[in-house]
């Protein structure tokens, strides 16, 4: 296995296009090393992106939102209290993943490209409008985070392409954002469901907002009839079972050893119903 | 197989070794430092025995790579007690008897160890939410959880 | 608490540091992969992907051409002609003809690097005819099942028996169909339990040297050296006491420890690599998928039982799987089941199947569990249908001292009844509970065991005292045995140093399991310091020229035992040692046995959780020991036993199972998915240590280790039942299956 | 020598004629587990692969331990621990 520290995201992308065999990013490494350990891959190409300047920044963008580098572990972003101020449901998704260790080194992006369905860190990034910047060999593009994930381990990044920064859209007044997920302990395992409600409110009543689903299909899901149930509510009772009911409709799960299909489908009106009302209550300044 | 030359600083000790670059640190630790005081239990990140710091970080080292610790500073359990004179939080677990088989006890002190230094006064819950990423199956935790409350108050009283 | 205040002991029954303390806070502590050598290879194990295979063909060529390869053994390099139990453990420690679960060994190799060595392990090719297999213990005992073994059945498996039954029990007394008839509500109901892993944080590793001259060394994580050497010289053909068995510190072991995997493999690899120690450490998914996991179960218990609680008869029909081979703990389970209730009418019957799973090892009270699951639930559910307090009605039919247990011989001193009066009286037992909060109870038993043991004690010049024991420490046995020994010799715990020795240097000692170390071991170092007590009686008796028995022991010293023995100064131990070398030599004390007297103990457990009834996750709100423990030397280890045993169980009701696809194969083998609890999933564990002295001790101890273990499973599954009127019987209760029960009970 | 009675676990009755309680001579355990075996050679096995012997509700762990008539007396399958 060859090891690179380039020294840009160019070199990286030149690195990559040129590799024969297998390659892999490293950046937190904390799901690429235990897929080497587990013998699911041993890369002839790990091509560290650590060394590259600016991935452990977490900027405000000139229109108000934040650039988050690629390196930025879980621990970082938690420690960001104006990060967290505006995007607390994008932060506390990041935060589920593993342990305090694991936060310790666990990044967004890696989170997001490992592909995992069940990935904590992605709903939130998708109900936020959160977009990637995509360095390649044609360039530069940016995509929405929720297109992507391509299936199980899979991701939308062609040959040589890496990702070299999340970008999360300004936050805007009277905006809330929360994330919520199932797990049968407390801590430690992967979600079984997940669920990310953001949403932005004119008074009580809601303007705006994005219903995002994990571990329930082959990708991260925009759930539109779940938005759709509770835009232009003030989130009463018969809101949030339309959008129990809606989120639950969304749900195309397996069975597997975390989750049946049955468990799934029905924690996910659930966890949808209790993201939303915490949600709404950081919009409302609660 | 091509190693690659690691210089960096174990316990503040100026540290030197070849690593394949698929080598984990804690096997660089352990196998080529010497530094057998990190255990591992489960190579996924899932057990915690491995815990150091990496610049003052809480990680596992089963989960970073030897050569990702060029230039870096790392601190073990070994480098805990200074001389002989053992931190507050080694004499508390082995006067609680927050200890019975001592494997994962490395780990979780140095875990600990940084939790106390992030928040010198934390609740239960938040001490139990902190180490839930270090496992252990002798002590059912109550003990520990309690040797790292009554640290904490003994190195809150000696800092006031 | 302890009860101190009649503690007529200086010492026995104090929480003094342990004296390994030191080097397990600060890393310094060798556990069985700190240990290297000089010239040390690393070995790695190939392991069958299938749950049944035919091995057709092991091509080693690429792996043995590999640069760094320095050997590569297959089962041709192990002698042939084993039986009974030596062929089943060379079988599960290298596959024959077949290989038998997913994960088992087929071969292994020696590199220079464990890098070269793992890469080699990949390189070894092996060609399977997959067979057809079977995991679950219901779909084993089949008839037509897939046979694992032709002939595997004992003597005690009657004719026409399904192929995979391989040993068969049957016991009981009385009338149970009289005893069923007279009853006023009889239940029967059918409760399992999947197999779950000891779970301990360490994984195997071992060091093994073995020269061409058949003189072997092995260092190793270990409960038991002496059975580790006597497995490993028989699956090689070996002479047992050419082989030399060092323990290293042990990081946890709860009965999966005692036996051996991959331990012979360092050594065959070290003799045909020209006798270089080999290292091989297991990883976690190895731990999960091929070492000893307990038994799975399908349990049937009935019971009758009058409307006063008084139980008329009962009967169990247990089906267990260990794995591949013979061995499931099902005639313990049996014992344990009823063990807590007086009956004159009971049967029991009893199948060791075999199934497609690795070969089971103890785990904690072997079998205990699952028996109280069963009947301990079904106890409930009785008490529920008639409105009679379930504690009460163990109390009306708890089994007393002499009383005839329920398999079969009477009950020596037992505590039983001391711990439901200790539960009754319980604060946890007024705490109010709120919505969707129930509480469960649950007895538990263990016999706890004896087994062959030897300690030797030596005074060094200066007056203290080294104790060599063969029983690893793994829950602060060493500070136990220390205090018994110092407390004898009338010295300070710190003048006292416990050294857990390799074979080389006693005699025989079984494993530190069947919670009999500080019973034991404590017994036998004990008497070996009277043994060195009357010896240096003697030498003060010489020194002031009067007879021997007129000189006694006490305070630390030797002193005339009356006043018509003389007038002489008490002489100390620092005094006596001091003079050895002129007055007879070494002073030390030996003892072997296999100590009679052993003390069997009861517990309760009470647990209050909260049931989230949209999604079935359940939280421990209380957590309730009340167990009996002879004597507490160290109160604190004996807290500890008692509170780790409940957080196994906690694990093993929740969330812990083995969980294999369709193909066999297991699909949970690391920590992330094989769910034991984290620090956040429990509360403090409330513990209250009962003492009813085992009389067959000179302290009184009974075993700890294991009972703990035994009433997790159905109090939680009471408890579960009490918060939502949903009752499970078939473990692990995870989320699904309690969402499951709560929507069914709703409809 | 005196006649002795053995409890023995009911799986066994196959193998003694249909006994659970069986009458041998014998002053010892060692002689009672012989007597045994040959007055019904097929609990041999049984008891070459480890049995425990209870008397009075306590653990036997030798062959030489005496016993008598009075004696309460169990065979119990092999009890080790975990």
């Amino acid at each position: 296995m060859n090891y690179h520290t380039p020294a840009s995201f160019e070199d990286a992308v030149q690195l990559a296009s040129a590799a024969s065999g297998t390659t892999r990013f490293l950046a937190g490494g904390t799901d690429v090393l235990v897929q080497m350990r587990a013998g699911m891959v041993i890369p002839d190409d790990l091509i560290d992106l650590k060394k590259i300047q600016g991935v452990k920044d977490i900027t405000r963008t000139a229109d108000g939102g934040w650039r988050i580098g690629i390196a930025v572990s879980g621990a970082e972003m938690g420690a960001h209290g104006a990060l967290c101020a505006d995007w607390p449901g994008v932060v506390e998704g990041m935060e589920l993943v593993g342990s305090t260790q694991i936060q310790g080194r666990a990044t967004l992006v890696g989170n997001l490209c490992n592909g995992s369905p069940a990935a904590d860190g992605v709903p939130g990034l998708a109900a936020a409008g959160a977009a990637v910047t995509i360095t390649g060999p044609g360039g530069t593009r940016d995509v929405a985070v929720a297109d992507v994930p391509a299936g199980p381990g899979k991701t939308v990044l062609g040959k040589g392409e890496v990702i070299s920064a999340i970008t999360l859209p300004p936050r805007g007044a009277s905006g809330g954002d929360a994330y919520l997920r199932f797990i049968p302990r407390t801590e430690m395992d992967i979600a079984v469901v997940g669920c990310a409600v953001n949403l932005t409110v004119d008074g009580d009543k809601i303007s705006a907002a994005r219903v995002s689903l994990g571990a329930v299909a082959p990708t991260v899901l925009l759930v539109e009839d779940a938005a759709n149930a509770i835009i232009g509510t003030t989130l009463d009772d018969a809101a949030l079972n339309a959008l129990a009911t809606a989120a639950s409709a969304a749900c195309n799960p397996i069975n597997d050893k975390r989750g049946t299909v049955e468990f799934r489908t029905e924690v996910a009106g659930v966890l949808a119903r209790r993201a939303a009302k915490i949600a709404y209550a950081r919009a409302r300044g609660e | 197989m091509s190693k690659i030359h690691v210089t960096t600083k174990v316990n503040g000790d100026a540290v030197e070794f070849l690593a394949d670059p698929r080598e984990t640190l804690l096997d660089c630790l352990r196998d080529h430092v010497g530094l057998t005081g990190s255990k591992e239990g489960c190579g996924t990140g899932d057990c915690g025995a491995c815990s150091v710091t990496l610049d003052g970080t809480l990680v596992c080292s089963c989960l970073v790579l030897g050569v990702e610790a060029e230039g870096r500073d790392i601190a073990t359990i070994e480098g805990m007690s200074d001389g002989h004179d053992l931190h507050p939080l080694q004499r508390k677990f082995i006067e609680h008897a927050a200890l019975q088989c001592g494997f994962c006890t490395p780990g979780i002190l140095v875990a600990a160890k940084a939790l106390l230094e992030e928040n010198p006064d934390p609740t239960e819950e938040e001490v139990r939410y902190w180490l839930a990423g270090n496992l252990c199956r002798c002590t059912g935790y109550d003990k520990i959880v309690r040797a790292v409350l009554d640290a904490a108050a003994e190195m809150r009283k000696e800092a006031a | 608490m302890a009860k101190d205040e009649f503690n007529e002991f200086k010492l026995v029954g104090t929480r003094p540091d342990r004296p390994d303390g030191l080097d397990k806070v600060t890393g310094r502590a060798r556990y069985g992969a700190d240990i290297s050598a000089p010239g040390m290879l690393w070995g790695a194990v190939v392991r069958s992907p299938h749950a049944h295979a035919r091995i057709v063909r092991i091509d080693t060529s690429r792996a043995e051409a590999l640069d760094g390869v320095k050997a590569v053994v297959t089962r041709a390099d192990f002698p042939e002609g084993l039986t009974g139990e030596d062929w089943n453990l060379q079988e599960n420690t290298m596959a024959g003809e077949r290989a038998l679960y997913d994960g088992h060994a087929v071969a292994a190799v020696a590199a220079t690097s464990k890098l070269i060595a793992e890469d080699a392990a990949r390189l070894v090719e092996v060609e399977y005819e997959i067979l057809p297999h079977v995991t679950d213990v219901d779909d084993a005992i089949r008839p037509d099942a897939p046979v694992i073994r032709e002939g595997a059945a004992d003597a005690t498996v009657p004719e026409g028996s399904p192929p995979n039954v391989a040993r068969y029990m049957e016991f009981g007394f009385g009338d149970v169909d009289a005893g069923f008839a007279e009853a006023d509500l009889v239940m029967e109901k059918t409760y399992k339990t999947e197999a779950t892993h000891q779970g301990y944080i360490e994984p195997h590793a071992c060091l093994g040297q073995l020269g061409e001259d058949g003189k072997g060394d092995m260092w190793v994580c270990t409960q038991g050296q002496w059975f580790i050497r006597k497995m490993c010289t028989a699956v090689l053909g070996l002479e047992t006491a050419q082989l030399r068995v060092t323990p290293s510190e042990i990081g946890g072991g709860f009965g999966g420890k005692t036996t051996i995997f991959m331990e012979p493999l360092s050594l065959a690899l070290s003799r045909k690599a020209g006798g270089r120690p080999v290292k091989i450490v297991m990883s976690r998914s190895e731990v999960l998928r091929a070492t000893g996991p307990t038994a799975s179960a399908s349990m049937d218990v009935k019971i009758g039982m009058k409307k006063d609680g008084a139980i008329t008869a009962a009967r169990a029909e247990f089906r267990m799987q260990g794995g591949a081979f013979p061995g499931a703990p099902v005639d313990m389970a049996l014992y344990c089941a009823f063990a807590g209730y007086k009956l004159s009418a009971v049967q029991h019957i009893g199948y060791d199947v075999l199934a497609n799973r690795p070969k089971c090892a103890a785990y904690r009270a072997p079998g205990s569990p699952m028996g109280a699951f069963a009947v301990e639930s079904l106890v409930d559910e009785m008490c529920r249908e008639l409105a009679l307090d379930p504690i009460e009605v163990r109390q009306k039919n708890a089994v007393k001292t002499g009383d005839k247990a329920s398999y079969g011989p009477k009950f020596g001193s037992i505590g039983l009844v001391e711990v439901l009066d200790a539960v009754k009286d319980h604060p946890n037992l007024a705490a109010p509970l709120g919505p969707n909060q129930g509480r469960g109870v649950a007895a538990g038993y263990w016999f706890n065991h004896n087994g062959e043991t030897s300690v030797s004690m030596a005074i060094s010049e200066d007056g203290t005292a080294q104790v060599s024991v063969g029983t690893p420490d793994i829950g602060g046995s060493r500070a136990s045995i220390a205090l018994m020994v110092a407390e004898t010799l009338g010295i300070s715990y710190d003048d006292v140093r416990v050294n857990v020795v390799e074979t080389g240097a006693l005699g025989v000692n079984e494993p530190t399991h069947g919670s009999r170390a500080t019973f034991a071991t404590g017994k036998a170092a004990v008497e070996a310091t009277g043994h060195a007590i009357r010896e240096m009686c003697r030498r003060a008796a010489r020194e002031w020229g009067i007879d021997e028995e007129a000189v006694e022991w006490a305070d630390g010293a030797a002193q005339p035992a009356g006043p018509n023995a003389g007038k002489f100064p008490p002489m100390t131990i620092k005094e006596i040692a001091g003079k050895m070398g002129g007055t007879g030599g070494p002073i030390s004390g030996h003892h072997e046995s296999v100590p009679d007297g052993v003390g069997a103990s009861f517990g309760a457990h009470v647990v209050d959780i909260e049931v989230d009834p949209e999604t079935g996750r359940v939280t421990i709100l209380r957590y309730l020991v009340v167990q009996d423990a002879g004597r507490a030397i160290h109160p604190s280890y004996v807290e500890g036993q008692y509170q780790g045993g409940a957080a196994q169980g906690i694990g093993w009701a929740l969330n812990e199972e083995y969980i294999y696809d369709d193909m066999g194969r297991l699909q949970n083998p690391i920590f992330l998915d094989y769910r034991v609890p984290v620090a956040s999933d429990l509360p403090m564990i409330d513990t209250v240590i009962v003492e009813v002295p085992n009389p067959g001790h000179p302290y009184g101890v009974r075993g700890v280790g294991e009972t703990g273990i035994t009433p997790p499973l159905p109090a939680i599954a009471n408890a579960i039942e009490a918060a939502t009127g949903a009752r499970l019987r078939d473990l692990p209760m995870n989320p699904p299956k309690v969402l499951a029960a709560i929507k069914a009970v709703k409809a | 020598m005196a006649t002795v009675k053995v409890h023995l676990w009911s799986g066994l009755r196959r193998l003694t004629d249909g006994a659970d309680v069986v009458t041998v001579d014998a002053a010892t355990v060692g002689e009672m587990l012989d007597a045994l075996v040959t007055a019904h050679p097929g609990v041999g096995p049984v008891i070459e692969a480890g049995v425990s012997v209870v008397i009075d509700g306590e653990m036997t762990t030798s062959r030489h331990t005496g016993i008598s008539p009075d004696n309460e007396i169990y065979l119990m399958q092999r009890l080790k621990g975990g």
